[in-house]
């Protein structure tokens, strides 16, 4: 027990050290820059939700960047329209995130629990074209002009400021969601991924259980999504595009899905894979602009997920075993 | 824990499963239900078990009515079962699957490693409790659905063959464990076709036929009945 | 027949067999028996070519066939019955059968064989247009032995095949191997039911803890202290 | 940031393209335009042995990816500055980042949060045809020739949508009647229901705003439904593209578009024609086909040069005053900007244009 | 009766798209995001050839067997070496080929649109007052002829019924004989060559480019979505349901509002009927 916990609490430490050393390597590799760092480190949140759903949960979601999405349109919405306090805005989002998962879980998984990819796909495409039509959310042109972050009066206007923030962010979720797969809800999760049929005949109440890991997902989702909004200062309707949810589930698979460590490696490989082909092949293959690079990020993604079958996060615990 | 089944019906297409079934058994011991593949035991224990719903008629635990409840909320009253298409979760550890229900049902308190551990070593599988579930071989993994069962610490419990799959030596041992169940005072449902244990531990014996009961009685009385004979064990004994 | 040499097998860094021989000559009937997670399924899994061995060599009819694929040691005539049954859940009772002579039989022939499974199961015949995910246990399992007879397998590995079986059944599938061997089929059998292990076999191994430790007639082993210690137990079988 | 840019060597700018993604085949354009210009800039050694070197990255029509371009070229490249493709959405991100390290940038977007609020946008300026500045030429003309009822047919996103509310306030002023509006998706390959809804309006002509290979669709479309009427296309249905998209419904359709597309038509010899037509030809030379887009990204690269020349070095916030009050006779016709217009290009610049015999032509 | 025609008509290209998406789902249980990008690859090739002088049966086979050995190879580089890789893997492997396809497309054919004749020339037919180009005719003969085809395949062969059972259990369906890894070459080359009869006979219809394959395959997946996910035929229904309430939504309610008004509908059709429109019962296995 006493050497869990270490593990554990070594792994967490661990992760802070590589957090903070962060700014220091990205400012000295060519293709890195803090903005990437930043984006890394709001990607790891919002696919962080997808750990216990698909991973544990086994429900797969096509839906995540719809709720990025409402927790940056609604943190957008309230910062510019109403003068709410952008802190304010990002919880209003989140929320509301997890709030509207909570009621479409209610109709959900009263039914089946695996067909959440299929609805969460056209709930995901509604919600996208609505809000490019709606005056209200800017239809196509989305929300300019939104205000940074700020915090206790400390405003976070450079990405650097940014980063610091999104890290602390990406670590306490990073902690919050392994203490609760770590607990006994978090197994129970396991168990509903396993058989719903055994864990429901075990006393498990599958869909509330369910229904709340789809809000936690939606929660963290909204989160990442309400960061972004005030580090560009803009909203739009790209950000619920189907491609973000696919990506999303690109970084929570090739980082590890039964992991919390898994989003966050990922978030680092994939955008890492793509910064170093688009920088750096250039300068392999004089004159190649563009369109080699497309064709070798997808070849290595492909190795990636071929050679690592538990994930980035996989390979890392085998080493140490 | 008394149950009482009533013009219970269930149907797949043209496939009744259980037709028209009546019995009343008055709680304590072994039930004992036996009948030949397809005779409806399964189907019976899903709906004990609210993993599926009738179709018609009415089946009450202890004096409650349990046709429009659901898995979870029959597990509430007392009700556990296995499975007898292994059910086990597979990514857990043996511990942990025996920790779900603990948890779900009697909280966090109920869910420490000590209690599991009890439970496991009642089937004989302690030695087994760190290791994943899915990779037992499929004996151990029939016993694991037992712990599972008992870490509820049921008053009604439904055993869906529990013995296949189990060597003689572990299928005694587990039919021992029946009996000390049933003498602790939980209602143990068990279908078998392994007769002799299913005989040896059973009070009484409910045998089902294109779900309906062909006979039932004490062990002795069913064992003799010529339709019995014809239709499950085969004319020879 | 068959020969297996030396196996040594696993799943990850656990070591299952560690180093196991056993034979089987044309037309006999080899039991193999043995205390749960003794490893039996994984020696099956071996011979079947669903599982590589880390070391070893398996010969089927003069042929070193270690390397090749389960597929082609299927066509070969090497047909595993496997532990769970693992129908075609997907799929209907006959299209789970028709598929048991994939490339072994066409058009009239497999339709013959249909007929043939029917007659000895004909629970099966009445639920022939039916899912097979759908089919109660023993009902699938009649259908895992009748899809593996399609294809007329020359050597029938049986991996508990008596197990969810109603005793009439039971006694059914026990005569029907008889005859099989009769007819000149090699069978192995991996059974808990020492009635039917004994009965259908002449010879048996004994395999406990990844270790072959006993072996001969059956007549032999049934008295074996080692056999009763760790499978038969208390009662004969 | 700007004590770090070369003040001697080479003069590098970055260019944040649309490679892959929806709208490739104009970033490509983009790209293509950009190159060669570089080369004839080089060639003609303007900038007194200073080279320019161009630093291309596909922004896969992302925001995120164009903020992480931008931010690389700022941070690791340390350009002198930046052009933007056609994904306005990309460019309004970025607009912070861009404020942040005082480097000018041009976008070749479209949408007017680009450029707008000025103040937020003090280092960043557009080239593209603005969609207010098209609907006033389209609509002039229609009221020209006395038609007074139109129906309107937009793509639905930001370029579409910002024609619409173009078009829409624009006729309100000319009093023309918008008999029928429709609009149609990103991705959608036929428009035969919403022509319908438009013709059973009875308008006069048809007013359009869409994309290649839309844009020919949308013209067999209204061929098909028996539309009678003009069709009148906003620049971005481009140029050869459309006309092979459209086939035989292409003649006789209209479309606003810098003079340019039309270089052999344009009368007199002016040394501002004389620089349309030199691009059309040289353009037409290095790719056999010409693109209607390319003329946009060449005026960029060329203002900035300008603004070099002007101001001898390349202090960022030098630049930006340079090109804040810069006028020049473009590829793409004038251009002039001023402290409230950051998207500088012409009325004058743009022409109604018309396909006669497979070619564009001017409007006689 | 335009909002039937035009319902029909771009329902039958999603489920042109669609037919194959589901029949490896089916087959297999992975969505392949990387069909719109073989619809794509098949239609620059078709459109390039005709207009390189190419007669249109030439064309077409050259394009087919092109994009079918696309498929085989995906299959034998990508899929195959995975084996035992989950069904996320899988779908995320799908993705990286569609990138690759993606950018190899651009490298050969550019970012431009390419654009070929109808397969039959002359003025569109009129149908009920609607002027219907010819190209339909030919879309809307080759799914049906394509369904029926593929629906007798699955069933009423062996091969079909081993694909399927290859896809429930490979384990099980090596034990009766059957290759699960022959069984999948064998049904990306398929799904590989529905993709190719679509992305020629669309090629008239919706000028090709490198980049289209991602909204292709987007619309081919709502409709195998939509139709249950469980076969060909249902990808095929779920396609002409969408495009016919796209073109009735525009019609009749708001063409602003379209899409928002077919994936809401899409998503209470979900809620209300979790198996999709075509399906009657979800369950394959009880417990
Ligand atoms: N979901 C279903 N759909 C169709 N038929 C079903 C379904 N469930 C059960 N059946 C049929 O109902 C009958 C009863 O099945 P059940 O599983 O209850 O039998 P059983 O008595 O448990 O048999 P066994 O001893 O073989 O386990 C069987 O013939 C089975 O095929
Ligand atoms: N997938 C697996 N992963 C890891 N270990 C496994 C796996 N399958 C089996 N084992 C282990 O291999 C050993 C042998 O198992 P095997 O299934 O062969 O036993 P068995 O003799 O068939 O038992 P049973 O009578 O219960 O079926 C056991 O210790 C088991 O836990
Ligand atoms: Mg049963
Ligand atoms: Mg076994």
């Amino acid at each position: 027990m006493t050497l869990l916990l270490r593990s554990r609490w070594t792994g967490y430490a661990a992760f802070l050290v590589v957090l903070l050393l962060v700014p220091a390597i990205f400012t000295r590799v060519p293709f890195y820059t803090m903005s990437v760092a930043v984006l890394m480190g709001l990607q790891a949140i919002t696919a962080l939700g997808l750990v216990p759903l698909t991973g544990h949960g086994r429900l797969i979601s096509l839906g995540q960047a719809a709720f990025y999405g409402i927790g940056g349109y609604t943190s957008a919405l309230l910062t510019t329209r109403v003068g709410l306090a952008p802190a304010l805005g990002v919880l209003a989002g989140v929320v509301l995130a997890a709030g509207v998962a909570w009621l479409l879980g209610r109709l959900l998984f009263r039914v089946q629990g695996h067909y959440l990819a299929l609805a969460t796909l056209s709930f995901g495409l509604m919600l996208g074209f609505l809000f490019a039509q709606l005056p209200l959310t800017g239809a196509t042109s989305g929300i300019t002009s939104v205000p940074s972050m700020s915090l206790f009066g400390f405003q976070f206007t450079s990405d650097v400021d940014t980063y610091y923030l999104v890290a602390a962010v990406l670590l306490i979720a990073v902690v919050l969601v392994d203490t609760l797969l770590r607990s006994p809800v978090g197994r129970a999760l396991t168990a509903v991924g396993d058989s719903p049929v055994a864990a429901a005949a075990s006393g498990v109440s599958i869909s509330a259980l369910r229904r709340g890991t789809f809000a936690l997902a939606a929660a963290l989702a909204a989160l990442g999504g309400g960061l972004y909004v005030h580090w560009t200062s803009y909203a739009d309707p790209s950000m619920l595009g189907l491609l973000n949810s696919v990506q999303l589930l690109v970084v929570a698979v090739v980082g590890g899905l039964r992991t919390v460590w898994g989003a966050p490696l990922g978030a680092l490989v994939v955008l890492s894979l793509s910064e170093a082909t688009k920088t750096l092949l250039p300068h392999l293959i004089p004159g190649a602009s563009g369109n080699y690079e497309i064709v070798v990020y997808g070849a290595v993604l492909v190795l990636v997920v071929l050679f690592l079958p538990n994930g980035v996060a996989g390979l890392i615990r085998n080493r140490s075993k | 824990m008394d149950i009482e089944v009533a013009h219970a019906t269930v149907r797949f297409g043209g496939v009744r499963a259980v037709d028209d079934l009546s019995f009343r058994y008055a709680g304590g011991g072994v039930l004992g239900l036996i009948g030949p593949n397809g005779a409806g035991k399964t189907t019976l224990l899903n709906v004990l078990s609210g993993v599926s719903r009738l179709d018609s008629g009415t089946i009450t635990l202890s004096g409650t009515d349990i046709a429009r409840l659901g898995a979870e909320k029959i597990a509430r009253l007392g009700v556990a079962r296995t499975f007898q298409n292994l059910q086990v979760f597979d990514s857990l550890s043996v511990l942990d699957n025996v920790l779900v229900p603990r948890w779900a049902l009697h909280g966090r308190k109920a869910a420490d490693r000590g209690s599991g551990l009890t439970v496991l070593e009642r089937v004989g599988i302690a030695e087994h409790a760190d290791r994943l579930a899915g990779t037992l071989a499929y004996g151990l993994q029939r016993r694991v659905e037992l712990a599972r069962a008992l870490a509820v610490e049921p008053e009604l419990l439904l055993l869906d063959e529990p013995l296949a799959g189990l060597s003689h030596v572990e299928g005694e041992r587990a039919t021992r464990l029946f009996a000390e169940l049933a003498e602790d005072g939980i209602t143990v449902v068990l279908v078998e076709h392994d007769v002799r244990s299913v005989l040896a531990v059973s009070n009484h014996v409910v045998v089902l036929d294109h779900g309906t009961v062909l006979a039932t009685g004490t062990p002795d009385e069913v064992v003799t009945d010529p339709a019995v004979r014809r239709a499950y064990l085969g004319e020879v004994d | 027949m068959l020969q297996v040499h030396t196996i040594v097998a696993g799943y990850g860094v656990i070591e299952a067999l560690h180093g196991v021989d056993l034979s089987v000559a044309e037309h006999e009937a080899v039991t193999l028996v043995g205390p749960n997670g003794a490893g039996k399924s994984t020696l099956f899994g071996v011979i079947s070519g669903l599982l590589r061995p880390w070391s070893g060599q398996v010969v089927f009819d003069g042929h070193d066939v270690t390397r090749w694929s389960a597929q082609r040691r299927a066509l070969a005539g090497l047909t595993l019955v496997p532990e769970g049954r693992r129908v075609f859940a997907g799929l209907t009772v006959e299209e789970n059968l028709r598929l048991g002579a994939y490339r072994r039989a066409r058009g009239k022939d497999v339709t013959a064989r249909v007929a043939e499974v029917f007659d000895l199961f004909p629970r099966l015949a009445e639920r022939r247009r039916q899912g097979a995910g759908l089919l109660s246990g023993g009902e699938q399992q009649m259908l895992a032995i009748g899809r593996a007879l399609m294809g007329r397998p020359r050597l029938l590995l049986l991996d508990e095949p008596s197990l969810g079986l109603a005793p009439l059944a039971v006694r059914e599938v026990a005569g029907a191997l008889t005859q099989l061997v009769r007819a000149g089929v090699t069978v192995a059998l991996v059974e808990q039911n020492a009635a039917v292990a004994f009965g259908v076999a002449a010879r048996g191994y004994l395999l406990d803890r990844g270790e072959i430790v006993a072996d001969g007639p059956v007549e032999e082993l049934r008295d074996d202290p080692r056999v009763h210690e760790v499978y038969l137990g208390e009662s004969r079988g | 940031a700007t004590e770090t840019q070369s003040t001697g060597g080479d003069i590098k700018i970055g260019a944040s393209l649309e490679l892959s993604g929806p709208t490739a085949s104009i970033g490509t354009a983009y790209r293509n335009a950009l190159e060669l210009k570089v080369k004839q800039l080089n060639d003609a050694n303007v900038l007194n042995g200073r080279k320019i070197e161009l630093i291309v990255r596909d922004n896969q029509t992302k925001p995120d990816e164009g903020i992480k371009n931008v931010n690389g070229f700022l941070n690791n490249d340390k350009v002198n500055a930046l052009i933007e493709g056609g994904c306005s959405a990309c460019a309004v991100a970025a607009a912070k980042t861009i404020e942040d390290h005082q480097v000018p940038a041009i976008a070749l977007a479209s949408a007017s949060a680009v450029t707008n609020p000025v103040d937020q946008r003090q280092y960043t300026f557009k080239i593209s045809p603005n969609p207010s500045e098209d609907a006033v030429v389209l609509l002039g003309s229609l009221k020209r020739q006395g038609i007074t009822r139109i129906g309107l047919l937009n793509v639905n996103n930001v370029y579409g949508q910002d024609g619409r509310k173009s078009v829409t306030d624009e006729a309100a002023k000319q009093g023309i009647e918008i008999a029928q509006a429709e609009q149609f998706g990103e991705t959608d390959k036929d428009m035969t229901v919403q022509l319908n809804n438009i013709k059973a309006k009875n308008p006069q002509a048809l007013v359009v705003w869409a994309v290649s290979p839309a844009a020919g669709i949308i013209a067999q479309n209204a061929k098909n439904v028996g539309f009678t009427g003009g069709v009148y296309l906003d620049a971005g249905a481009g140029a050869e593209l459309y006309i092979q998209g459209a086939r035989d419904a292409a003649e006789g359709t209209h479309m606003v578009f810098p003079s340019t597309l039309a270089a052999n038509d344009i009368p007199g010899d002016s040394p501002a024609v004389a620089v349309q037509k030199k691009w059309y030809q040289d353009y037409t030379a290095a790719y056999q086909n010409y693109s209607g887009f390319s003329s946009f990204a060449a005026d960029a690269l060329q203002m900035i040069v300008n603004a070099i020349q002007q101001t001898g070095g390349t202090d960022g916030k030098a630049l930006r005053n340079a090109l804040e009050t810069m006028g020049i006779d473009g590829a793409s016709g004038r251009i002039q900007n001023s402290a409230q217009n950051h998207s500088g290009l012409q009325p004058s610049a743009l022409a109604v244009l018309e396909v006669r015999g497979g070619q564009w032509h001017l409007t006689n | 009766m335009a909002e039937l025609f035009t319902g029909l008509a771009t329902g039958m290209t999603y489920a042109l798209v669609g037919l194959g998406i589901a029949l490896i789902f089916q087959v297999t249980g992975v969505i392949n995001f990387a069909q719109g990008d073989f619809v794509m690859v098949s239609g620059l090739v078709f459109a390039t050839l005709r207009a390189n002088g190419f007669s249109t049966p030439l064309a077409v086979v050259i394009a087919v067997a092109s994009t079918t050995a696309i498929g085989a190879l995906t299959h034998l580089l990508v899929i195959a070496p995975a084996h035992r890789a989950g069904h996320d893997r899988l779908m995320i492997l799908t993705i990286g080929v569609s990138i690759v396809l993606q950018g190899a497309a651009l490298l050969v054919f550019g970012a431009d649109a390419r654009f070929a004749p109808e397969f039959s020339a002359g003025e569109p037919l009129r149908l009920l007052g609607v002027a219907v180009p010819r190209q339909y005719l030919w879309c809307a003969g080759v799914t049906v002829v394509l369904v029926v085809l593929l629906w007798l395949f699955l069933t009423r062969t062996v091969t079909g019924t081993a694909m399927r059972a290859s896809a429930m259990d490979p384990g099980a369906a090596q034990l009766t004989g059957i290759s699960p890894k022959r069984m999948g070459l064998l049904v990306f080359s398929l799904a590989a060559a529905l993709a190719a009869a679509a992305g020629s006979v669309l090629a008239p219809l919706q000028p090709p480019d490198a980049t289209i394959g991602v909204a292709l395959g987007l619309k081919g997946f709502t409709a195998a979505v939509i139709g249950g996910l469980s076969s060909p035929a249902g990808a095929a229904a779920g396609g002409l349901v969408i495009g016919l309430v796209e073109a009735y939504a525009t019609g009749y309610l708001s063409s602003e509002y379209k899409d928002t008004l077919t994936y809401g509908l899409l998503l209470v059709v979900l809620l209300v009927r979790p198996g999709g429109l075509l399906r009657r019962r979800a369950e394959v296995s009880r417990v």
